[in-house]
């Protein structure tokens, strides 16, 4: 199976012949690689080199933790960039996004309303939880369609504060 | 002389007194609300008495309850730990009327330096330096503050007078500001200590943040532990400390360190107590405030002197004489602490609550860890973000500094996001290395997205391992579902992924 | 000079190392064995290659591949650890000659006090006391040894030329004992070595084991750091270590200290070594053996002297001169180690194998952990059963007791059997904290059943846990299973209740 | 419920009327009990009193290890109890037993042949593992029904190395 992975301005082209053989940009790699705590933690030796990450899947793709460096990492395989190739598009299309409550907590100001415009990091809610003022910022460009909550609600985690469209 | 101590408290600091009191053959009392009866200080307490649901106010900060419990368990002192009621003299005097020792100064000390204009009058008057402002003139009217800002002189902060934590203060880089701030500042007061009142304070550039570290018994010895380098905050949190300071020389700090009694000795000072300091780049000191109470950071003192703070805590309670003299206390390599918090780095530093699934400590030589939970354990909304202490000692700053490194790598805490990836940026960061940082640093010449020589190696190596986890998930999750098709979005396709890890 | 090292051990020991060269800014390099790929060394090393199956002779022991993957790897130098290939001159030879450093002594010096015989007869003639018996006599027929033993009196010892570890040992109170017990020490010896040679050495009775850990330079500089107290063992596995001894004065240490120096010049010693001595209650000492390695109980003596000691010998294999002089060594405080291992106090000390589904350590102030596993992690019943070692350090040797007793009642390791009991027992054994303790103190006068006071209290809490656990565990089985009627077998049930909490 | 629970030389009689109210020896007792590290930890907290132990099974019952002592455990029911006593029999028949080899290794010597009699704590088999000689000892008084294994054999953990009967 043949990959094209990218994260920040790196592109990486990565075919997996069988589980420890690689070809990465055209070149062999033997790699051994396993996940060692049981969890999201894994353990790879590549060339004598041994490395150990983090790898979670969010929701754009999946994030790496190697070494203190945070890298965000998108991967396609050959069908689905084909399908995008033929349809033109750049980028996949994305629908509507719903913004979670990350934690329980208290809704200390909204600085947004329906119909308004916003660009990524924008500020949008500030929610009062572990003893801290924490502001919610906006993940994407977009236009707020629906709010759901107001300043003094309690909200629960993963409870939806609003609706990016 | 008490030999059962109630520890009002919960969390790291909990298990850190629990431990003190255990190596000295005390026994100890916890209490704790809804959501702790499965933390550590729980287990590790010789008693444990329910205290109430999980809110502060219903639970920590219910001091009636908590005498009534000490008085139950016939427990002859209370220790505060920090945060909650450490600093409230009306607890305090609360714990000595109902005949229970309070480990810590007394009520009127507390009640002396908890009100911070009241605090920089006492100080003025012996002596002792302050950062210029609206010291001991309390209960300004707005438009008071609008007339002596401009005396003060720009950028300023408007601060809570009962203030702590960052709340109700606000900084003002010209009059034209002034208004709206101060009115932000004292709405958030009055929510948070239920008191308006705020002072003004100059705000000092390019300064940083040390405090001294006070120890003073009943006979009236007052001895200083030397200093605490606290500089590196993120909006007015400090995230790691180190002693000793590398701006500090010899004759200052000794000079600080008779200033910091002095302050002390001024409110007939009892138990530990930290002074704060600004110092600029002149090396120009300026009170700041006195915590009356153990601080967070209290371990790179321990390290350095060789003492254990809450024990000499204890004992002076039990009215012993210091069993150390100034000249005895010598500072021996370089401590420094990451706070390690549940919060995401990447994402503004937003707090992280769940479960702690997994947590491997780094050990070996020089480590010192300092937590209140285990794997299993659930980091709740209701509390602070605080998970653990990683306190490392080297011969030298730099030794400590690359143990400190090691440490971090070696640190896994699965099930919550933690400000360890921050740290280690800060390990890497050359100012910090080369110890120019002040408590501007963090927010203004501090990013997360440095990069390194690795960068394009590791771009390369965390792109083979998402790769190739992908590939395996999806294999499995066909094998699992046994679709002919996966589905075209990626998102869809983790999502599912998600669903069937979960 | 090297800047990569490559570490030819596993477990706690290669962690250790890798700690340090990180610390150091060194590479690592680490190998491993079949059943080590999920090892915190290979996890942490900077590079990991595979050298073959779990057997330690088609492994660890493999000093060829080792040197192959050294040379592949670039790596400058090779850290042996203790155990496997530390003790081996030929090994050191071979890596020398490769044109890799030795971490550790030169061959020579690794061969002379590797050979039992030759090294007693070595320090006699620099002066040394050694425990009477057959010393640099070697290869002695059992006619020979038969004619021997009486001179030397009894109780004796057989031990191999080759031996360590208490292999090919035995002991032997009369003449009549001393032809099977002989046999039997050869015949260990052979299988354990290769080398059926023994020797006799004179039991000393009530007597110390003490050593002293030796640094030397190869400008020809040699300094000792004090001693080690070690005659907490089992079966001669020593168990417990402290530092310093509770037995030792300023004076002895100081002449022990000096001949300890002399017998490391006399084989013309580098890097770091220890020198194992008996002392007898009037204080009498005798040279016992060289260990020409780091040894498992090195924290000790780092905790109290400041030194790393495993930084150490990499500074000193790089050529660098120690940076203390005799001098600038000064105790500071008391450390105590126990070691921590897979076995069952309750049941003979019988080895326990297992994946450790649960790890918590104990942690805060003064506690020291070296480990190499982690949750998740199997033991495996080829190698050693250490699992970690729990270290504390205080002022005095009290405070160590009693930080060592609230570490080891907060240390959680599930899913194999530890000997935490045990040292829990010995931290209260009375013969203990008041120092009172031989070789032969754990195997005649100690027993894991002491009864405290607080064994009837605890005797009515363990039942209450028990039946609460039956209980809820009978009910729990009984909803899931949906049987009308238990089994009437206690063990039967027991079995059924097992196997669905598997 | 009812049991009757003992340690040693202690007996107690413990009832249990549900969750966490208890009879003692006929003293009440509320308690707050529960498995913490979600495996064989508990922590109990009676009357103030905070207590955490390890309880397992064993084939005889339950073993605690509290603050560094175990305790074996044996439980009855009434229903357990009333048979025994209608039946008469003061201990539990107890049938054959199984030895098992506790961990992988090599047998180095068999002390016993089919046929001995054996007496609790007699040596019976020395088990090489762990670079360690073990000795394995009867954990009860018996007769070596079957012999299993000879000096120089590979055996398995819980392998079955004899049979007292």
């Amino acid at each position: 199976m043949k990959y094209v992975t990218s994260t920040g301005d790196e592109s990486f082209e990565i075919e997996i012949n069988g589980e420890n053989d690689l070809l990465v940009n055209g070149q062999r790699m033997l790699i051994d690689f396993r996940s060692v705590v049981g969890q999201s933690v894994y353990s790879l030796i590549v060339n004598g080199k041994s490395y150990e990450a983090l790898v979670q899947p969010t929701e754009e793709g999946l994030e790496v933790l190697l070494h203190g460096q945070l890298f965000q990492v998108s991967i396609e395989d050959e069908r689905q960039r084909r399908l995008r190739q033929s349809t033109g598009s750049t980028t996949v299309r994305r629908g509507e996004f719903h913004l979670k409550a990350p934690m329980p907590g208290l809704i200390v100001t909204v600085h947004v309303r329906e119909g308004q415009e916003v660009k990524t990091g924008d500020r949008m809610i500030v929610l009062e939880s572990m003893k801290m003022q924490n502001e919610i910022s906006s993940p994407t460009d977009g236009t707020v369609r629906t709010l759901r909550i107001k300043p003094g609600d309690n909200v629960d985690q993963n409870q939806v504060l609003l609706t990016l469209g | 002389m008490f030999d059962k101590v109630l520890i009002a408290n919960r969390g790291e600091i909990a298990v850190r007194i629990i431990r003190a009191c255990r190596e000295l053959g005390i026994e100890t009392v916890a209490v704790f609300s809804d959501v702790d009866r499965e933390s550590l200080h729980v287990r590790y307490a010789n008693e444990a008495y329910y205290l109430g649901p999980a809110p502060s106010r219903d639970s920590y900060l219910r001091g009636d309850k908590i005498i009534d419990i000490a008085l139950k368990s016939k427990a002859g002192a209370i220790h505060p730990g920090y945060g909650f009621l450490a600093e409230r003299g009306d607890f305090a005097q609360q714990v000595e009327d109902a005949g229970i020792v309070f480990i810590g100064p007394r009520p009127s000390a507390i009640t002396a330096m908890g009100d911070k204009a009241v605090a920089r009058a006492t100080v003025t008057a012996a002596g002792v330096p302050v950062v210029p402002g609206t010291e001991g003139e309390g209960n300004l009217s707005d438009e008071e503050i609008m007339q002596i800002a401009p005396k003060i002189g720009f950028p300023l902060l408007v601060k809570a007078t009962a203030g702590g934590g960052g709340k109700g203060m606000r900084e003002v880089s010209d009059i034209e500001e002034l208004p709206p701030r101060l009115n932000a500042a004292r709405s958030e007061a009055e929510a948070a200590f239920g008191d308006g009142n705020v002072y003004l304070e100059k705000l000092l550039t390019n300064a940083r943040h040390i405090e001294f570290q006070i120890l003073a018994d009943s006979q009236g010895n007052v001895i200083h532990l030397a200093e605490r380098e606290c500089s590196l905050q993120r909006r007015h949190q400090k995230l790691l400390e180190e002693s000793p300071s590398p701006f500090m020389n010899e004759s200052l700090r000794e000079e600080m360190g008779q200033v910091a009694c002095k302050a002390a000795s001024a409110v007939d000072y009892l138990n530990a107590g930290t002074i704060e300091f600004l110092v600029n780049e002149d090396g120009k000191y300026y009170f700041l405030e006195m915590n009356t109470r153990l601080q967070v950071e209290h371990p790179v003192t321990e390290i350095v002197t060789g003492l254990d703070i809450v024990k000499e805590q204890i004992r002076i309670a039990r009215g012993r004489k210091l069993h150390a003299t100034q000249e005895d206390i010598q500072l021996s390599g370089w401590a420094i602490e990451c706070r390690i918090n549940a919060e995401d780095p990447y994402n503004n530093f937003l707090p992280s609550t769940g479960k702690i699934t997994q947590s491997i400590l780094p050990t070996g030589p020089g480590v010192r860890v300092d937590t209140g939970v285990y794997p299993g354990f659930e980091i709740s909304p209701y509390y602070d973000s605080l998970i653990s202490k990683l306190i490392c000692w080297g011969e030298t700053r730099g030794e400590a500094i690359l143990r400190m490194r090691r440490a971090l790598e070696e640190y896994r805490i699965l099930g919550v996001k933690t400000n360890i990836p921050f740290h280690q940026n800060i390990m890497d960061s050359h100012r910090f290395m080369a110890g120019q940082y002040d408590t501007r640093f963090v927010e203004e010449r501090f990013s997360m997205d440095q990069t390194s020589g690795k960068q394009k190696e590791h771009a390369e190596i965390a792109s083979i391992m998402a790769t190739v986890v992908a590939h395996r998930e999806s294999q499995r999750s066909s094998q699992i579902v046994r679709k002919s098709e996966r589905d075209t979005s990626n998102w869809k396709w983790i999502g599912r992924w998600e669903r069937i890890n979960r």
